[in-house]
């Protein structure tokens, strides 16, 4: 069974990508997008085609789903180690393909209607293409450094979309602020691949991940201050891996993000790119799992539950609708590592690692639908703001057909898409860990309520007087909505375990009544919370609001982590570090060079006088030097 | 085309084809000192200049034929007496990494010839000066005489002088000297150490030589080599812009014309880490184990502190010049490092960074050419008014900081994993120090990306700036085709060099 | 050979008489003066090569030869010196040895 | 005797011949023809340095008084260039301020005469025949220094000269006097066979080499150098800086290689210090000259330093070396000379801030300096860059790393002010720079000379092996 076309998967974006870029000046908008839309489809359906062959034709080898690796020697980096460039098809990059370039088309399509007009309109579509290239190039990666390569690419081209309206100092601002956290968590990323380069031989995910292999089996091997340094390793990797999917502290850059277009904040911030940390996690899951029974994976699992909690709080005080969404994206992500933190290895155990896929999925559909929804909007209204929107719902049926869905959905309301998935999380959280289980419901809770605040924030709440009335968006921005919509209400039924488990073998699931009773009760009732504080125009938010003071401005204000980091790396290491170096670099290391080469006019200045021009002190010069001369070395003949 | 018709004399006449590199660019010179006027002048040296990138890009070909049916060090190597009684020899000869150089010495030449285009002062003269630069690398690279060698070397770096002092802007006086000094005294330390080296060539019994190779055999005492290793390191390394040695560097490339910085970053300071990697580490090995841990300190001081430095500055070409000793220092470090991917991820990154800051300091100098003025903080916005440059630098900019698909990053990954192969604490406090410099990198490319080429437009008088024209195209693109080259696909290129460290990999460990 | 005089005390007076032409040279004002002393020096060394020669060999005339050349070069020196110092006086109407110091540093 | 034994003095004899012609000429030239006596002197001199190329056999004269060998021979040959080079470079000079004050023989008589006692002094057997060539290659520059007599500080620079010679000479013969006392001979090769470091020798001998050091002007005994340069015509400046130098240098190296060899643990020291002093010294004084005379007397100064890096080593390396790097200095220093002379001549300007943007209107005299000044600083690929690491290699040779590297810091320190000059001519501008101006044929010629000889000496090895080859006289 040869694989080897999935290349044109991520090429045929790729190809496009020169093509718009190149020409960008003399393809005309229209052409442009048409391009754009076409190349994508042909990747979408070359996906497809894949996933049925994989699962239907191909199926399981006595019972197993195998992993197939097509790979290429980029470069050697010593005998043992190189790079190569391969694509490994297994069960969850085959789901990755799907979502990426589901979303990514449907964002195509949207963005043709949503950026009419627009004078980059070619540019856009060429990064959109380039994103979708690297996006496919990282799903299939068949190992670190290839992942590593891909991961960069992505990064850029969120930074080129991010700062799409590069003479906004705001996108600008953003851009650059996303891209140096993302990059600064590479970094321990990068540290990451050496180690286990070096440690393990190899960066091939079929090696590592085998868990008879050396490199799992081998892992105590060299330890660090009380670790193994492969546990060191794969914390590392999962910093990378939080860079990119916000989890906290890392995740400042996404709200900011939120200056992009909105298309770009559907596709790479809320449904594709921002899940690669979890897709990174779960490509290393066999590692995570047995390195040092798992030590690593409970970071994960802490850091994905508080960062859940914490984006959820900030998520009910925001008023800038894209920043709801983006803090409640943080929030599900936090999930989705949560569900790995806790899942466990073979067959119903790996019930935490099958759902968070299956919520990576589920997520990206109906996220995705929220932004577009949001963009729709935006586009409507010209505002991103709550206070300037209010029954829309007249205006524009679809948008709010379809946004009403997404709500539901990622509240986790019977029977959406959102429901299954997260309650399949529940219920992993609930065998493995308590106390985070505890955490997954609060925030099922306020997920409900922020989205519902949201919902009826725009689509319900106080009649806003528009002064030109906001209209529905044209078919290319709905279609995908409605499009979206369905996946969002079907694709919970799909029998994700069959296809995706840790142990690639598959397994059985079935509803744990007893959760998924108090999760809909939660979310439920979250939602009734909203429905009373928002459905009508009233101050009780304001008064609630009150209620918790203090708490509430932090909330508001996130916590302040932007300031604190805005005071560590301004202030810090710009002003002090980076200010004095230049500052030694001119007046020390400069000033010595300069001082010798000083120096020695001075001295000749100083010694000018010797040349006196007087014959009898040259004569004198002469007499003393001869005979100090002729005495030192007499003297010296002497002993 | 010119380098098949080359190739063919070269078949037929099976010529040394080595020495042509040296003799071209002076028969060109010659033919310079004839022209009368700018349009004669860059034909010339145009056509000259295009000719020995013909010639080198047929060595890369001729020398794989070579490599196929000769495996010993050198190939195409030429012996020529030249001073008996000091058995000083012209000889010359290449491996992989010397015909790499030579390659990119070839393009970044061309390259400086076409941006430099509409030199209106004196073009003959500029010409003529550069040329003598470049006839000073390429001797450089091809001889493996240390005689000859050194030679060279001087030649290369005293035209600097009048470059950057007769063409030059702002401080012109004061940086050219400074550069000059700082330069010719690290040689003058040199010439300590080659001596030292000489006369300690017939260790093992056998005449005084300085050629390379047959010193290579040579088991020199310890001592010496401990006292002369960092004389021969340093004395190159300045060149290198190594910490503290670099703040000639600054100052030069500031003051220095578009293609005179062009070719000092992208060609010249080459020759700093190549000089310490032939010369110093290959024939000093002990003393290299034995001053490894001092010169790390000091290379790994040079990343972080470079890139550090290049934050704050205003001057587009300060910025580049404090980068360019990051980006070197990072060469220097992964010499250090001593083993075989460190080594190959010095010489690529030597390349790209030739390649990168050479286009680097090519865009500045268009940008400047137009808007008069480097400080970033009076410009703003370019990306609309001029966006081809603009487009270029940002590319450039993220090549710069490593971005997967060009040159830089298969470099700096394979320096890392280089120098990961090196346990220990100290090794592994110092890599992760470098690493942690793609950071900081990142952030000052990026700082200059956004204040410069995006925002808002700063001054109206940019709203109607001249576009592009074809040579300064040509020169972009002569430059920007290697960087992805390189960065798309490293094999054929860094097993090329892979194979050349061998003889390295079996002196030194 | 001078009776009861040993070479050592000659050679005594010798060194002493070339060490007052040094510093007649280096105090006296006046170039001629200068000049004076410059022909004491000269004349140590003379008596020198005559006492050396007398004394310690004595069966070769080398020494007292060369002191002959000595003396003949020193008249040829100081007649060409006193030429020069009367250019001088030609244009500055002195023979101050501070006169000629506009040459320094 | 056999008269033909007298062909051992060919040198001698044809200059003193040419000499005595020119005085005749002198009588019989018409007075308005006087002019045609420098063609004459010149193509006179010519047809002699080109004799003197022809071979000679080795022996001595005059019981050892007079002795000759190729290497001498070859030092003879070298002088004679470099004089004719001189020549060529102030025949305009000459021609223009000097004959028409009716003086033009004079000055090619004291030339000769003084070019004369330098063949003596190189070709000396003893100390006698050593003392009157040193006499005779002093006394007549010193006339010549003062020459311009309309010029006060002419005649300043000659007193200074002469007085400074007459107590170096003086202070020199009490050395030889003391060297007789312990040898019992003034021959040198008798005194080689029972010369010994006793307190007396050694004494004498640095006496004598006071003597010497003053003519080569190493510090301490430099001091004369600047002022008499500034104040000579350049003519005799570049004579003093190269000719005279130079024979001072062959003769040194020849008495110290031969016959104070044995006190070689003795001098080695004293030089290696005097070396330190007298680079740094000559350098650091050089930095801050504004005349150009003053400037290349400082430098002169400096080179002599980086002589005795060959000196020290005692070896035939070490003559090879030095003599190789006399040899380009010779040529290098009085193309820096011909300019300057040049410039003065037409302009009278001889001030570095003058030269500012004198490539823009004289490109080739530039172009000669510049060649000039960086075959002095030892930049390749011309001559000095080999001269001078040549006699690194031979001090390294022996070890004196830390000399050398002392001398390669200075080679930076002299690189710097060598390139003020540059500065002045190519980079900075000037209102009024020196006009352009065309050169007479001799000028170019004397320039194009030293140019080829700065370009081919360095490059064209068989004449360092040549060299080699000679210097084997002393074992």
């Amino acid at each position: 069974m040869n694989f080897t076309y999935i290349i044109l998967i991520p090429l045929i974006p790729f190809v496009v990508f020169l093509l718009l870029g190149i020409y960008n000046k003399k393809i005309k908008p229209a052409v442009s997008g048409y391009i754009g839309v076409t190349g994508l489809s042909t990747s979408t359906l070359l996906s497809f085609y894949t996933a049925y062959q994989y699962f239907f034709v191909h199926g399981k080898v006595n019972g197993v789903y195998q992993t197939l690796v097509h790979k290429t020697t980029w470069m050697n980096f010593t005998d043992t180690l190189a790079i190569d460039m391969g694509v490994l098809v297994d069960p969850i990059s085959i789901m990755m393909l799907i979502v990426v370039s589901i979303i990514s088309l449907m964002v195509h399509i949207y963005s043709r209607g949503y950026m009419k007009g627009d004078e980059g309109y070619t540019r856009f579509f060429a990064f959109l293409s380039l994103f979708s290239f690297s996006m496919f190039g990282l799903v299939l990666a068949a190992n670190l450094f290839q992942i590593y390569i891909f991961w960069e690419l992505v990064g850029v081209s969120s930074y080129l979309l991010i700062g799409y309206y590069y003479t906004k100092n705001s996108a600008v601002a953003a851009a650059k602020k996303a891209f140096i956290v993302t990059r600064f968590a590479d970094l321990g990323f990068l540290i990451g691949i050496l180690m286990v380069g070096y440690y393990t031989g190899t960066f091939d995910f079929e090696t590592l991940n085998n868990p008879e292999g050396s490199a799992i089996l081998n892992w105590a091997s060299t330890s660090f201050m009380g670790l193994s340094v492969i546990t060191w390793a794969l914390i590392l990797i999962f910093i990378g891996g939080a860079g990119k999917s916000a989890m906290f502290p890392l995740h400042i850059w996404l709200p900011d993000a939120m200056e992009g277009p909105t298309p770009v904040s559907a596709l790479i911030h809320a449904a594709t790119m921002v899940v690669a940390g979890v897709y990174l996690v779960a490509r290393l899951f066999p590692m995570y799992y047995f390195v040092e029974d798992g030590f690593a994976l409970n970071i994960v699992a802490y850091v994905g539950a508080f960062s859940s909690l914490f984006a959820a709080i900030i998520a009910i005080t925001q008023t800038d609708i894209k920043r709801v969404l983006a803090f409640s994206t943080m929030s599900q992500l936090g999930y989705m590592m949560l569900a790995l933190g806790v899942s466990g290895y073979d067959g119903h155990e790996g019930v935490g690692y099958m759902a968070s896929m299956f919520h990576l999925f589920t997520h990206a559909m109906f996220k995705a639908l929220l932004f577009l929804g949001a963009g729709s909007v935006i586009h409507a209204v010209h505002s991103n703001y709550l206070k300037d929107m209010g029954g829309l719902r007249k205006y524009m049926p679809i948008t709010n057909a379809t946004f009403l869905i997404a709500a539901l959905a990622i509240s986790g309301v019977f029977p959406l898409s959102g429901f299954w998935s997260k309650d399949e999380i529940l219920v992993a959280a609930f065998e493995h860990n308590k106390l985070i289980y505890g955490v997954g419901v609060f925030v099922a809770g306020l997920t409900a309520f922020y989205m519902f605040r949201l919902y009826f924030g725009i689509f319900w709440g106080k009649n806003t007087q528009y002064k030109h009335a906001p209209h529905e968006s044209p078919l290319s921005m709905t279609f995908p909505l409605i499009v979206l919509a369905l996946i969002t209400v079907f694709s919970g039924f799909i029998p994700f375990s069959e296809f995706i488990s840790a142990d690639k073998i598959g397994f059985e699931t079935h509803i744990n009544y007893p959760v998924a009773l108090l999760s809909s009760f939660v979310a439920v009732s979250g939602i009734v919370l909203a429905t009373i504080f928002y459905k009508k125009e009233n101050d009780l938010s304001d008064k609630f609001a009150k209620a918790f003071g203090p708490l509430y401005k932090w909330a508001r204000d996130k916590f302040y982590f932007d300031e604190i980091y805005m005071f560590v790396t301004k202030k810090i290491l710009f002003n002090s570090v980076a200010e004095n170096i230049a500052k030694f670099d001119k007046k020390i290391v400069d000033g010595t060079m300069e001082g010798i080469g000083n120096k020695t006019v001075v001295v000749s200045e100083k010694i000018k006088r010797m040349q006196s021009g007087k014959v009898q002190d040259y004569a004198f010069a002469f007499i003393a030097g001869v005979v100090i001369i002729a005495l030192v070395f007499i003297y010296m003949l002497g002993n | 085309m010119t380098f098949f018709v080359i190739s063919k004399v070269f078949r037929i006449k099976n010529m040394d084809i080595l020495s042509l590199f040296v003799t071209v660019p002076v028969l060109t010179i010659l033919a310079l000192v004839f022209t009368k006027g700018l349009k004669q002048a860059r034909i010339v040296s145009m056509v000259g200049s295009l000719i020995q990138l013909g010639m080198a890009i047929n060595l890369v070909f001729a020398y794989f034929k070579e490599r196929a049916i000769n495996d010993s060090i050198m190939v195409f190597t030429k012996n020529v007496v030249w001073f008996e009684q000091f058995n000083i020899h012209y000889a010359i000869g290449v491996d992989g990494i010397s015909v790499a150089l030579l390659l990119l010495t070839a393009i970044v030449v061309l390259a400086g010839v076409f941006i430099s285009w509409k030199m209106t002062d004196l073009p003959k003269e500029f010409f003529i000066s550069l040329l003598v630069l470049s006839t000073g690398v390429y001797g450089f690279f091809i001889s493996i005489d240390l005689f000859t060698m050194f030679v060279f070397y001087e030649i290369a770096v005293i035209p600097m002088y009048l470059l950057i002092g007769i063409w030059g802007t702002g401080p012109k006086e004061y940086s050219a000297m400074k550069l000059t000094l700082m330069l010719m005294g690290a040689s003058a330390v040199l010439l300590v150490g080659v001596l030292g080296i000489y006369f300690n060539s017939n260790a093992d019994g056998g005449a005084l030589t300085f050629n390379i190779l047959e010193i290579a055999q040579v088991n020199i005492p310890f001592e010496a080599q401990k006292l002369f290793f960092p004389l021969t390191f340093i004395g190159f390394a300045v060149l290198g812009a190594l910490f503290p040695f670099h703040t000639w560097s600054p100052d030069g490339h500031a003051s220095a014309p578009t293609a005179v910085s062009m070719l000092h970053a992208g060609v010249l300071m080459k020759l700093g880490g190549y000089g310490v990697f032939r010369v110093a580490m290959y024939l000093l090995p002990e003393g290299a184990m034995h001053w490894d841990w001092f010169f790390i300190i000091l290379a790994a001081t040079g990343v972080i502190y470079g890139a550090f430095g290049a934050i704050k500055q205003k001057d587009l070409k300060y910025i580049n010049a404090y980068s360019s000793v990051s980006h070197l220092g990072m060469v220097l470090f992964a010499l250090l490092m001593l083993n075989k991917t460190a080594w190959n991820g010095a010489i690529l990154q030597s390349l790209s960074h030739g390649f990168m800051t050479a286009l680097f300091f090519a865009l500045i100098g268009m940008i400047y050419g137009r808007t008069h003025t480097r400080d970033i903080t009076k410009l703003g916005g370019l990306l609309k008014v001029i966006p081809f440059i603009s487009a270029i630098y940002v590319i450039a900019g993220l090549a710069s900081l490593g971005l997967p698909g060009f040159s830089g990053f298969i470099a700096e990954m394979n320096i890392f994993v280089g120098a990961f192969q090196n346990e220990g604490m100290f090794y592994r406090i110092a890599t992760i120090i470098s690493v942690s410099a793609i950071v900081v990198t990142a952030v000052y490319i990026l700082r200059v990306v956004g204040i410069m080429l995006m925002g808002p437009v700063k001054n109206e008088a940019f709203l109607n700036l001249p576009t592009v024209t074809w040579y300064e195209k040509t020169g972009i693109l002569l430059l920007l085709i290697p960087i992805v080259a390189m960065g798309v696909a490293p094999l054929w290129l860094s097993d090329m060099i892979l194979d050349s460290l061998q003889p390295f990999i079996q002196r030194v460990l | 050979m001078i009776a009861g005089i040993s070479i050592y005390e000659i050679l005594t007076v010798t060194s002493i008489l070339f060490f007052i032409g040094v510093y007649g040279f280096l105090t006296r004002k006046n170039l001629i003066s200068i000049l004076m002393s410059i022909e004491l020096i000269l004349n140590a060394s003379v008596i020198n090569f005559v006492v050396i020669n007398k004394y310690l060999y004595p069966d070769m005339l080398q020494g007292v030869v060369f002191s002959i050349f000595i003396i003949a070069v020193a008249a040829a020196e100081t007649a060409l010196a006193v030429a020069i110092i009367i250019n001088l006086y030609r244009q500055i109407a002195s023979v101050e040895i501070k006169d000629t110091e506009i040459m320094k540093y | 005797m056999n008269f033909s034994n007298f062909l051992l003095m060919r040198h001698e004899i044809l200059l003193l011949a040419i000499t005595l012609l020119l005085l005749v000429g002198e009588i019989f030239i018409h007075k308005n023809k006087k002019g045609s006596l420098v063609h004459l002197a010149i193509f006179l001199f010519g047809i002699h340095t080109a004799v003197g190329f022809l071979q000679i056999e080795e022996s001595s004269l005059f019981g050892g008084m007079f002795r000759t060998n190729n290497m001498i021979h070859f030092f003879k040959n070298v002088l004679n260039i470099g004089v004719f080079i001189l020549l060529l470079q102030s025949a305009e000079w000459l021609q223009e301020k000097i004959v028409n004050q009716d003086r033009g023989t004079e000055f090619f008589i004291l030339l000769f005469s003084s070019l004369l006692g330098m063949y003596f002094m190189i070709s000396s057997g003893d100390f006698l025949m050593f003392y009157i060539g040193l006499e005779l290659s002093t006394l007549p520059v010193a006339a010549l220094a003062a020459f311009e007599t309309s010029k006060r500080i002419s005649s300043e620079s000659g007193i200074k000269l002469i007085l400074s010679a007459a107590l170096a000479s003086g202070v020199s013969l009490f050395g030889i006097s003391m060297l007789y006392a312990t040898s019992g001979s003034i021959y040198f090769n008798e005194i080689v066979e029972v010369i010994s470091a006793s307190n007396l020798t050694v004494l004498g001998f640095f006496l004598f080499f006071a003597g010497l050091a003053f003519k080569i002007s190493l510090v301490p005994f430099h001091f004369w150098t600047a002022d008499v340069y500034e104040g000579a015509p350049i003519s005799v400046a570049s004579y003093l800086s190269v000719i005279s130098k130079g024979a001072a240098v062959f003769i040194l190296m020849i008495l110290m290689f031969t016959i104070f060899k044995p006190l070689m643990h003795v001098w080695e020291n004293m030089v290696y210090v005097v070396a330190i002093a007298t680079m740094f010294i000559g350098n650091l004084f050089a930095l801050r000259q504004q005349n150009m005379k003053r400037f290349l007397a400082f430098s002169s100064i400096a080179q002599a330093g980086f002589i005795l890096l060959g000196l020290i080593t005692g070896t035939q390396l070490g003559v090879a070396t030095i003599v190789y790097f006399v040899l380009i200095y010779i040529f290098s220093n009085l193309a820096a000379f011909g300019v300057v002379q040049a410039i003065s001549l037409k302009t009278g300007k001889e001030n570095m801030d003058d030269y500012n943007g004198l490539y823009r209107t004289n490109p080739n005299l530039s172009l000669v300096m510049m060649l000039a000044l960086f075959s002095l600083a030892g930049i390749p690929p011309v001559a000095g860059f080999f001269g001078k690491f040549f006699l690194f290699t031979a001090a390294a040779s022996k070890g004196y790393y830390l000399l050398v590297f002392l001398a390669v810091v200075n080679v930076t320190i002299s690189l710097y002010y060598y390139l003020l000059v540059i500065r002045a001519m190519f980079i900075r501008k000037n209102e009024n720079p020196i006009p352009f101006f065309k050169n007479k044929l001799y000028m170019r010629l004397g320039l194009l000379i030293t140019v080829v000889g700065i370009l081919v000496l360095g490059l064209y090895s068989p004449l360092y092996d040549y060299i080699y080859e000679l210097s084997s006289f002393l074992n």
